[in-house]
This record gives structure tokens, C-alpha cells and sequence, in this order.
């Protein structure tokens, strides 16, 4: 039932793969981990970047729920409150949610599932890197300039005539697109021609299938935001007018084209959470998958039908009547992805042999949340009910609890799953499973209200608003500031643990999936002797012993 | 002759080179879209503002346009034969082969300026600074923004690619490629293939029809 | 120094006859465009259709590759298709209020 | 059903349209809450049930577990499918009822900017901020906006639109009984985005009409829109103003005799031919579109001479202009202007309001 079982099977993978090398981790200097090509300190280098983002967007969540504690001015003025909720969707988008779980988990864990030695392009990767701390810095420094106030969406013709300083903070969303595009390519190369001998197509573990999903969508998907966002900055400095009607031009396409990037976005962001949680179910219930085919091609039908559907954020735009029809129809479809990765995944507790860790607790309330806040996301693609909901606290909600309850979540999840294997030590058991009741709770806190609020007709982005609404908001803003202390106890409880932490075996959790047959951390070129694979990622009928010898024949 | 490094992730030098096309083949579908969204603003617009477009189109400097399309596809052939010619080993030949689809490069900007400046003169200037008589609309406005904008982008594209053919052919002599081993040389056409593709639809939609 | 190509690529024979396709088909749309034929946004841009599958095709080489790198191309030209059907779809198919 | 209504915070449903939605809703979220529930329960219920009570050892085997029956699986997909569906179809089919108005409305004009509300009434008046509409009977709303994107919302009414710029959005409602309900800004539009609220009044039809009779000169209650209403034309006589303006009357008629344009007696809502063949109801859709792509569907008989007029005319004379051809019926123009234009009333007794209602717009 709880973690100390795994004392007992301590030593068994360390002796069938004894370390000969020193890990990753070991030597170079600073310049050794500046100018690498280790996609392992790659992503361990991402991860500072990406965390740094992840608080500073929540500090700006926080102060923005603060400032909602009182229905007119609390802490700061209209203009100061527009600006913040702008820069908290942007750093939480574009440099932390996009990047998360791909640039540090996919990075990291990819090549070892697929029994590769790196990524296809090892220097693009790098490149991917500093071209997101270029993007990073850009787009930062757009805002200490000034910053601006049309909300992350960019709305025309507002964003065309605001008189703050745009351009650069566009100019930046661009670079950090650059950045996606290079990872997106980077990894469907390396998963197209980099698997190990043994692991054919349907070898892969089920994280990898999201990655490859996920990349899809960054390839094709982040140039067309690139466009759009860089047109709103032309048309900022020279006032071309693209989609500013007073010229000719139509502000509703502006909305088609920012979406066709940004609803696939949402994707971006919640199907390496779902892969997450697709290794954390078999790791934590040591059984085979329900449906390893059809958590697989899901994660293919949600990346190519996520494209066929961003009209349903123009429900109440100014949409033909016809075209929403189509787009309320075909959002119907990705439901149903999801809802089978869903019963997959509870399927496959179905008589397991679970043990329940940290991750399996996140694994929780991620199943909860993310129903939750997919269950509202049918809901509000039901057309005569958006009209209600449509830009009110219930859409706010609704989509938190699909990047908050669900991404961040399963970011938790993994970073707690796979913190051994990156770091060698184990964390804190009961620190963490403590932080991740405390997270769930302070995330209903917060959210909850806030879908009853969007029923009253609160409409988002609000600086004061009608006072009957208070006491939701109050709710809010605590269980906010409860979220944001569980997250903060939580990450600092992982580096407590890189000192003081127990060390890791290989494969603490009694994992069967590739990546823990390496040492805990791996070496610098991942496995100690080329793996060929005569087994699949989830063969728990198997003995470790047996689990061995079939990677690594000899 | 340096040997070509095979980096440590791939079991061979034939498998780095496909993984590597495999990649600029990523990389074009990328750009690919990119282009999409200008061709979408264009239809959307087009149907909004149909008569303007036409009148528009008809109004547009078609022997220009067309000339490029002449120039482009030149290109398109002479570097398809450059890597034909380092399949073969003929280094020589390749190089003056993509030197060659680099000056046509260079022949469509000159064409593609003198161009501008017959629309700078005419006024067909994108969004406010539109004053173009023959085309006296907000479509024609709307369809000459567009216009400078595709173009602008294309433009953007072409001097890039002008600069890769240039460092690639300036990498020939210097032994970076072999009849075996040259995926970059390949990417380098691959891409300026890319951009002649996107002219073949530019140029019906703004000149044509 | 020259030698033989390897495999089967193409011969210049097959590079010829592409350009001159290409050449034709040009030719051929421009012509169009001088008389007024119904749907001439159709034939024009399904020439130019025509003109990028020979290019993609033995210019690109995309015939000699793996089925992946046909794969790639052909998800990315429907999603292409998609965008601009759906979206132009919308003003095609509004109410006709369109401006005041 | 009032329960459920007040447990999910949904203010009361003051349209016809709102409790139809509503019902929709309940299901939905009643079935999404079941599910949720359900699935989460049965998880904890295997966590608890097949958790691991022994130690781990390194040669362990375990089964590979059952793999759920294939009927089963589709099953559960294809009922999810139908339910999912269901719900898309009964959304589609309300929200085609939400936008397509029916033929006999109450018609305002509304124009939005940053941060307030205009409502142009038929008669001639207009209001800042304060939406008067009679009970029981269909008003459409014909808006649009002079500056950035806004949406119109009234929680109560179920009902969000969003007013752009450069075009003109139709919602239409009916308010059930009378009463003051909020109207939010729902798109962001700038710093006071907050504060761009306003108010819609439904009023018993005797009352609406009291108001139409006094509101020569200005809405109840509301300095501002009274003192800009009393030197302000009906919207039909603005509508004389601009087609004097734009040289219309150069070649449309107001007496019925041809011109070079077709005459605008009687043009309203008449079957027009079309040159192309097939006609069409010359509505404020076709007037609208014909002033600013007036050869797209060109009235048989006449040249395509008329110039485009998209760019040169103000939002606000558009809508004047359809007045004034509405106002030109057969038979001859017996009263263009239903009410006398400039004169000036007392200010009209507050209309009854419930007392919550009486919160001011800003």
C-alpha cells in the first residue's frame, strides 16, 4: 500500500546492469552543460527555465486573485489588472505550459523509450533552447517595457490601436514558436528513425505515442500562430490594417487564424499530460494497459482532429450559422477520444497489483479534474449553451481545469515519477502525497466557484464587478493562495530531495518500461550496451530478471 | 576529403542522411503552413470582396509575375540537376549548378523590385497608404496589402534561400560533400524547391485569375 | 570521377521532360488567363497543383523517398485544404448584413 | 426545477428562449456530474480493492490482466457518441432558433463603443446605457460597434452576442414579464471593459407605449440620453438627412416614378427581380448589402451604376437610411415619422421597476 515495499527489491536492477559510467550529471564544468548535446541536460536545463516561468506566472495568478477579493479596487488600479491577466496567460501559455512537459519529460525520458542514444538533431535541439530563452527574454522584456493589455488572445481591432508596446511581446510569442517547431520536428524524427532494434510501432511506450502526437501539432500548427500574432504586430506599427474593419478588413478572421493555432494549443498542452498518465496507471498497477491501441491512436485522433475544430471559440463571433454547426459537430469527435483514454485508464486498474505513490495519488485528481473540466468542455461546445457561457468565469474554469487540473497535474505526476531516474535519489513520500491532497483541494477551492460564477454571468477578464458575486470570488482567491503554497511545498520537497533524498535504484517503482532498464541517473549515452528489445514496455508477466534479458541479450 | 561524422545515435551514415531529409521535409510542411494562413486570408478576402479581386487581379503587373514564374522554375530545374550531378560525384558541375539557380534567385528579386517599384508608383501601396487608380476599392486595398504581404514574405523566403544555395555551393570545393554522403546539399535544393512551390500557387491567385 | 548513380535515381531524361511539363503547364495557364473561361480560379490553381506534384515529386525526389516523408506532405497539404475551406466557408456562408 | 436553478447559481430566466436552454443544461451538467462521479468512484473502488499486500520480489510475474471485451468498448463508445450527438444537435437546433429572429420584431439599433451602450429606437429616440423593450413580444437587435469588438450579454436572458466593428450582428429576444435586468460587456475592450454595463428594461406593453408617446424627448430617467435626444431627429428623418447627403435622391425617387435607381416608395420588404435571374425580398439585409456592394445583386432593369458607399457612410446612417426607405410605404408616405420630432415632454414617470432593479448603470 505504501512506498517502504520497495526497500526490499532494492539492489536486483542495479546488479543486472552494473554503472560503469559516471551519469549524466557528472563533469563538464559550466561550459559542459552550457554548450552540451545531451538531450538529458538539455531537459534538466529546461526545466530550470520552464519552473522560473511557472512561478512567475503564478505570481501573477495570485496577485490577480487578490485584486478580486473586493468587487472595485483592492490592490491595484484597471490598467494594472489588464496588463497582469495579459502577461499571466502569456508566460503561462507560451513559455510554461507549451514547453512544460515536452521540452523537459519529452527531452528527457524520449530517446531512453525508444532505446535511442539521442534525438535525431542534437544541436537543433540545443538551438531549441536558447532560441526559447531568446523568445523568453524577448517577450519579458515587452513587458517590462511596458507591456500590454489585450489579454493573450490578441484580439483585433483592439490589439491594433491599444498604444502599448506590442511588437516585441509578438515578436517573442514568434521566436518561442520557432523553438516549439525545431522540438516538434526534432522528435518526430527521432521517433520515425531513431527506435531501438525490437521496438516496432506498436513497442512504443505510451508517453512516446503523446510526444509524437503532441510534436504533429507543433510542426504544423505553431507556424500559423507565428503568422498571426506577427501580422497583429505589422499592423500595430504600420497600421496596414489587415483586420481592422475600418479599412475593408474583418476583425472574425483574425479569430479563425489565432485559433486554428490556439485550440490545437490546448492539445499541446494536454496530451503529454495524458501520456504521463498513461506510463504512471501500468507503472503503479503493474499490469498491461486496458487497450494499448486505444490509448495509442487516440492520442493520433485527438492531435489531427484538435485541428478540425477551433470555430467553437466562435460560437457568439459573428460566425455563419453554417460553419458553427460544423465546428460544434466536430468538436464533438475529440470528446470522444478522450473519453476512451479515460476508461482506458481506469480500465487498467481493473485487477492490478497497485501500489500507491506520489504520482498514483496526482494520477487522482488528474482523473477527476480532467473529466471534470472535459465533461464542461462538451458542455460549452454545446452551441445554445455557449451562447450563456461564452466568455464568462464558467469558460475560465472550464479550460483551468484542463490546463491546471490537468496539465499541471500530470507536470506534478512526473516530475515526482520520473524524479529518480533524472536524479538517482528519491523524494519525500509522505511530503509528497501530502502536497498532492493539498493541491487537489486548493485547486477545487479555486475553480469550483468559479464555474457557479460563470453561471451567474460573471463575465471574465473583469476588474470590478457586480458585488453580488463576492463571496465566490473570496472562495477563489483562497483556495488559490492554498494551490499556489501546495505547488510551491511540493517543488521545493523535490529539491530538498536532490541533497537529502534516499538514493534510487534503477527502477524504484518496478517499472517494465524502457527507460528504467538504464541506471538511475543514466549515463551520458543512456544505456550502457545497445538494448535490443524482445518485449514490449508493459510486460509485467514477466520477471525483472527475464525483463533484463530480453534488452539485453548477450 | 574529410569523412563524414556519423553521430552516435545512428547505426549508419545512410540512415543519418534519410533522418535528415526526413527532417527538412518536417521543416518544409512547417513552412508550409505558414504560407496557409496568408492563402486563407486571401480566399476569405476574395470571397468578401469578389468583383474587387477580379478587377484587382486583372489590374496587377501580369508580365512581371509571370516572367518570375519562368525564372523560378529555371531554377527549380538547374538545381534539381545539381543534385543530380552530386549523385554522380561531378562536384564541379553541381556547384556551378547552384551558383547558377542562386544568380536566377538573385535575377527574380531584381524583377520582383523593379515590380515594386512600378506598384510604389502607382500607388498600390498596402492598407492606408493605398491610392491606386485603377483599383479604386476596399477590395483592391484589401487585395494589394495582401499582395505586398504574400510577396513581402515570399521575397523574405527567397533571399534566404539564395544565402543557403550560396553556402552550400561555397561547401562544395571544400569537400563537405560526396557522391555517398551530401544530405545538406540535398536539404539546401530541397528548400529552394519549397520556394518555387509556393510561387506556382502565388502566382495564378495574384496575377492570373 | 563520376560514376554511376547507386540506385535507381532518376536519369536526366526524366529532369528534361519535368521542366518541359512544367514549362507546357505554365505556358498553358497563362493563355487561360488571357481568355475568360468559367471556373478559371479552379483550372488555374489546379495547374498549379499539377506543377507542384511534378516538382515535389522528381524535382524533391518525394517519389524515391519512404511513404513517412509522403505521409508528411500529404497531412500537411489537407490540413492546408481544411484551414481554407472552413474558414472561407464562414464568409461565404454569413447572413448578408455585411456592413454598415 | 427552481432548486437546481438557484444550486447552479443561474439568474432567473426572464426569456422565452432561457428556459428552453436551461432544461438543456440541467441534463447536461446532471449527466457530466453522474459520470465524473461515477468513473472516479469505480477507480477508488479498484485502488482499494486490488491494492498490493506483499512485499515485491525481483522474479514476480504477474497475469497481463483482463482486457475489457471489444463489444463492450464500442458500446460504451457509441452510446457516448449518440448522447454526445444528441446534445449537439437539440444545441444546434436552439441556437439556429437564437439567431434567426422571427418576422414581426420590435427593431433598436444598437452601437456600441468604448464604454457605452446606444440604443436608437424606431420612433426616433434613443437611449445611453438603458435598453427599453415592451413584454411578450420579439425585439431584434440590429448592432454594431464604432470602435473595438464588444458583446452584448444578459445572464437573464441567456443571450450573448458579440458587436464588431464594421458589420452588423441580429440577436432577438422576448422578455416574459417585466423587471431590469444587467447587461455586460462580455468581449474585452479596454480599460474600463468592467464598467461597460448597462441595463435592459422590460415594460408591460401600455407602459412601453407610454414611454414610445413621452420619449419625443429622452428616456426616463437618464439626463444624458435626454439632453442628446432633444435636439436628435427620428431615425427616418436622420435617414432623409443622409440620403440628401450622399446624393441618393439623385437617382432613387421617393414618389414611386423610376430613376436611373429603383424608387424607394413601397421598396421595403418587396419582391425585387434580380438581373441574374430569381429574386429576392428587399429586407434590411438586401437594402444594407446593396448600399455597399450594390452590383452583387443588381434589381433587373437598372445599370450597374451605383457606386459602393462601404467606408463612406457612418454606422449609425445605415441604419437611418433603412429607416427612412421602411418608413416609404405604400400607400404614398401617409406618415414617414410616426411622432412628432422635436418636441420636448416632461420627464415621464418612472416606469415600474422591481426594486432590485433600481441599481444605476455608470
Amino acid at each position: 500500500m505504501s512506498a517502504p515495499a520497495y526497500r526490499e527489491q532494492s539492489s536486483i536492477p542495479l546488479e543486472a546492469v552494473p554503472p560503469t559510467e559516471p551519469s549524466y550529471l557528472d563533469g563538464g564544468g559550466l561550459m559542459g552543460w552550457l554548450n552540451t548535446r545531451d538531450h538529458k541536460r538539455i531537459g534538466i536545463m529546461f526545466y530550470g527555465a520552464v519552473l522560473a516561468m511557472f512561478v512567475l506566472g503564478g505570481s501573477f495568478a495570485l496577485l490577480l486573485r487578490l485584486e478580486l477579493l473586493t468587487p472595485d479596487r483592492t490592490i491595484m488600479d484597471a490598467n494594472t489588472y489588464n496588463r497582469l491577466f495579459t502577461w499571466h496567460g502569456i508566460v503561462m501559455v507560451w513559455l510554461f505550459l507549451i514547453p512544460s512537459i515536452p521540452n523537459i519529460f519529452g527531452n528527457f525520458v524520449l530517446p531512453i523509450q525508444i532505446g535511442a542514444r539521442d534525438l535525431a538533431f542534437p544541436r537543433l535541439n540545443l538551438a531549441s533552447f536558447y532560441v526559447y530563452l531568446a523568445g523568453s527574454a524577448i517577450v519579458l522584456g515587452g513587458l517590462v517595457l511596458g507591456g500590454t493589455d489585450t489579454g493573450w488572445t490578441f484580439y483585433t481591432p483592439y490589439s491594433e490601436t491599444t498604444p502599448d508596446r506590442l511588437f516585441p511581446v509578438v515578436f517573442g510569442i514568434f521566436v518561442v514558436g520557432v523553438s516549439s517547431i525545431f522540438t516538434g520536428i526534432n522528435f518526430i524524427a527521432s521517433v520515425h528513425m531513431l527506435r531501438a532494434k525490437g521496438v516496432h510501432w506498436r513497442r512504443m511506450p505510451l508517453f512516446v505515442w503523446s510526444i509524437y502526437a503532441t510534436s504533429i501539432i507543433l510542426v504544423l500548427a505553431t507556424p500559423v500562430l507565428g503568422l498571426s500574432v506577427l501580422l497583429v504586430g505589422l499592423d500595430h506599427v504600420f497600421h496596414l490594417g489587415l483586420f481592422n474593419p475600418a479599412s475593408g478588413g474583418d476583425p472574425v478572421l483574425f479569430q479563425h487564424l489565432f485559433w486554428f493555432y490556439s485550440h490545437p494549443a490546448v492539445y499541446i498542452m494536454i496530451l503529454p499530460a495524458m501520456g504521463v498518465i498513461s506510463e504512471i496507471v501500468p507503472t503503479f498497477a503493474h499490469r498491461r494497459p486496458a487497450s494499448y491501441n486505444a490509448i495509442a491512436f487516440s492520442a493520433l485522433g485527438i492531435a489531427l482532429v484538435g485541428f478540425l475544430t477551433w470555430g467553437h471559440h466562435m460560437f457568439v463571433a459573428g460566425m455563419s450559422t453554417i460553419d458553427s454547426g460544423i465546428f460544434g459537430i466536430l468538436s464533438m469527435f475529440v470528446a470522444i477520444f478522450s473519453a476512451i483514454k479515460t476508461f482506458t485508464w481506469v480500465a487498467t486498474l481493473y485487477r492490478g497489483d497497485i501500489s500507491f505513490n506520489t504520482p498514483l495519488l496526482y494520477f487522482f485528481g488528474f482523473l477527476f479534474l480532467f473529466m471534470f473540466g472535459g465533461m464542461t468542455g462538451v458542455a460549452v461546445a454545446t452551441q445554445s449553451l455557449d451562447v450563456h457561457w461564452h466568455d464568462t468565469y464558467f469558460v475560465v474554469a472550464h479550460f483551468h481545469f484542463i490546463m491546471v487540473g490537468g496539465s499541471v497535474t500530470a507536470f506534478l505526476a512526473a516530475a515526482h515519477y520520473w524524479y529518480p531516474k533524472m536524479f538517482g535519489r528519491l523524494y519525500s513520500e509522505r511530503v509528497g502525497l501530502l502536497c498532492a491532497t493539498a493541491v487537489f483541494i486548493g485547486f477545487v477551492l479555486t475553480f469550483l466557484p468559479q464555474f457557479l460564477l460563470g453561471n451567474a454571468g460573471m463575465p471574465r477578464r473583469y476588474y470590478s464587478y457586480p458585488p453580488e458575486y463576492q463571496w465566490l470570488h473570496v472562495l477563489a482567491t483562497g483556495g488559490a493562495w492554498l494551490l499556489g503554497f501546495s505547488v510551491l511545498l511540493a517543488v521545493g520537497n523535490l529539491i530538498v530531495s536532490l541533497r537529502y533524498g534516499r538514493r534510487a535504484t534503477a527502477n524504484p517503482w518496478d517499472s517494465r518500461s524502457y527507460e528504467w532498464l538504464t541506471p538511475s541517473p543514466p549515463p551520458p549515452h543512456n544505456f550502457p550496451e545497445t538494448p535490443v528489445f524482445d518485449r514490449g514496455p508493459y510486460d509485467y508477466e514477466l520477471s525483472q530478471e527475464e525483463v533484463y534479458a530480453r534488452a539485453y541479450p548477450r | 576529403m574529410p569523412a563524414p561524422i556519423l553521430g552516435e545515435q545512428y547505426a549508419s551514415l545512410d540512415r543519418q542522411a534519410v533522418t535528415l531529409r526526413f527532417g527538412m521535409w518536417l521543416f518544409l510542411a512547417s513552412e508550409l503552413l505558414l504560407f496557409s494562413g496568408l492563402f486563407v486570408l486571401y480566399a476569405a478576402y476574395r470571397s468578401m470582396y469578389r468583383h474587387d479581386f477580379v478587377e484587382a487581379v486583372h489590374s496587377n503587373t501580369m508580365a512581371y509575375g509571370t516572367a518570375n514564374t519562368y525564372v523560378l522554375l529555371t531554377s527549380s530545374f538547374t538545381v534539381a540537376l545539381a543534385v543530380f550531378n552530386i549523385r554522380r560525384g561531378a562536384l564541379r558541375a553541381a556547384m556551378w549548378l547552384v551558383l547558377a539557380s542562386a544568380a536566377l534567385g538573385v535575377t527574380f528579386l531584381a524583377i520582383k523590385a523593379v515590380e515594386y517599384g512600378v506598384h510604389i508608383r502607382e500607388g498600390a501601396l498596402p492598407g492606408p497608404y493605398y491610392h491606386f487608380a485603377d483599383a479604386a476599392t476596399l477590395g483592391g486595398n484589401r487585395f494589394y496589402t495582401l499582395y505586398w504581404v504574400t510577396t513581402g514574405a515570399h521575397a523574405l523566403h527567397v533571399t534566404g534561400g539564395i544565402g543557403v544555395l550560396l553556402w552550400t555551393a561555397w561547401h562544395v570545393p571544400r569537400g563537405r560533400y560526396t557522391a555517398g554522403y551530401h544530405p545538406r546539399f540535398e536539404n539546401a535544393t530541397l528548400y529552394w524547391h519549397f520556394v518555387d512551390v509556393m510561387w506556382l500557387f502565388i502566382w495564378p491567385i495574384y496575377y492570373l485569375v | 570521377m563520376p560514376q554511376e548513380p547507386a540506385t535507381n535515381h532518376l536519369s536526366v531524361r526524366a529532369y528534361v521532360w519535368t521542366y518541359a511539363a512544367l514549362l507546357v503547364l505554365a505556358t498553358g495557364s497563362w493563355m487561360l488567363a488571357s481568355v475568360h473561361v468559367p471556373g478559371a480560379v479552379a483550372i488555374g490553381l489546379g495547374i498549379g497543383a499539377i506543377k507542384a506534384f511534378l516538382v515535389l515529386g522528381y524535382f524533391m525526389h518525394l517519389a524515391e523517398e519512404p511513404f513517412s516523408f509522403k505521409l508528411v506532405i500529404a497531412v500537411a497539404a489537407v490540413l492546408v485544404a481544411v484551414f481554407i475551406g472552413l474558414t472561407a466557408l464562414d464568409p461565404l456562408t454569413r447572413p448578408a448584413l455585411p456592413n454598415p | 426545477m427552481d432548486f437546481l436553478r438557484k444550486l447552479l447559481f443561474l439568474p432567473e430566466q426572464a426569456s422565452t428562449i432561457a428556459k428552453e436552454i436551461d432544461w438543456l443544461h440541467y441534463s447536461v451538467i446532471l449527466i457530466t456530474f453522474a459520470g465524473v462521479f461515477l468513473i472516479t468512484g469505480v477507480s477508488a473502488v479498484f485502488c482499494i480493492l486490488y491494492r498490493s499486500r506483499r512485499p515485491r520480489r525481483p522474479d514476480e510475474r504477474r497475469p497481463p490482466g483482463p482486457t475489457p471485451p471489444l463489444w463492450a468498448e464500442i458500446g460504451l463508445i457509441a452510446g457516448l457518441f449518440a448522447l454526445f450527438v444528441a446534445w449537439w444537435g437539440v444545441g444546434f437546433w436552439q441556437y439556429v432558433r437564437l439567431t434567426e429572429p422571427p418576422s414581426d420584431t420590435y427593431d433598436v439599433y444598437v452601437s456600441a463603443k468604448q464604454w457605452m451602450w446606444k440604443f436608437a429606437y424606431p420612433s426616433g429616440s434613443h437611449t445611453i446605457n438603458t435598453l427599453y423593450v415592451p413584454e411578450q413580444r420579439p425585439v431584434k437587435l440590429l448592432m454594431t460597434s464604432r470602435d473595438v469588438i464588444h458583446s452584448f450579454f444578459v445572464p437573464e436572458f441567456r443571450l450573448k452576442f458579440d458587436v464588431v466593428p464594421g458589420r452588423y450582428h441580429s440577436v432577438w429576444f422576448t422578455a416574459t414579464k417585466p423587471g431590469a435586468y444587467k447587461i455586460l460587456c462580455a468581449e474585452y475592450c479596454g480599460t474600463d471593459h468592467s464598467r461597460m454595463r448597462g441595463e435592459v428594461v422590460a415594460l408591460t406593453a401600455s407602459d412601453f407605449d407610454r414611454f414610445l408617446e413621452q420619449d419625443g424627448g429622452g428616456g426616463p430617467g437618464d439626463p444624458e440620453s435626454m439632453s442628446a435626444n432633444a435636439s436628435e431627429p427620428s431615425l427616418s428623418l436622420r435617414g432623409q438627412t443622409a440620403a440628401a447627403k450622399y446624393g441618393c435622391l439623385r437617382c432613387h425617387s421617393v414618389d414611386g416614378s423610376p430613376h436611373i435607381g429603383p424608387t424607394f416608395l413601397g421598396l421595403f420588404n418587396a419582391r425585387v427581380p434580380l438581373e441574374h435571374g430569381g429574386e429576392i425580398v428587399a429586407d434590411a439585409a438586401y437594402l444594407t448589402e446593396s448600399m455597399m456592394d450594390p452590383q452583387l445583386k443588381l434589381h433587373r432593369g437598372y445599370g450597374p451604376v451605383m457606386p459602393s458607399y462601404l467606408g463612406y457612410l457612418q454606422p449609425g446612417e445605415v441604419s437611418a437610411l433603412v429607416e427612412m426607405i421602411k418608413s416609404l410605404r405604400h400607400p404614398p408616405a401617409s406618415a414617414p415619422l410616426q411622432l412628432p420630432a422635436n418636441r420636448t415632454f416632461p420627464i415621464p414617470d418612472a416606469p415600474p421597476l422591481r426594486p432590485n432593479a433600481q441599481e444605476s448603470s455608470p
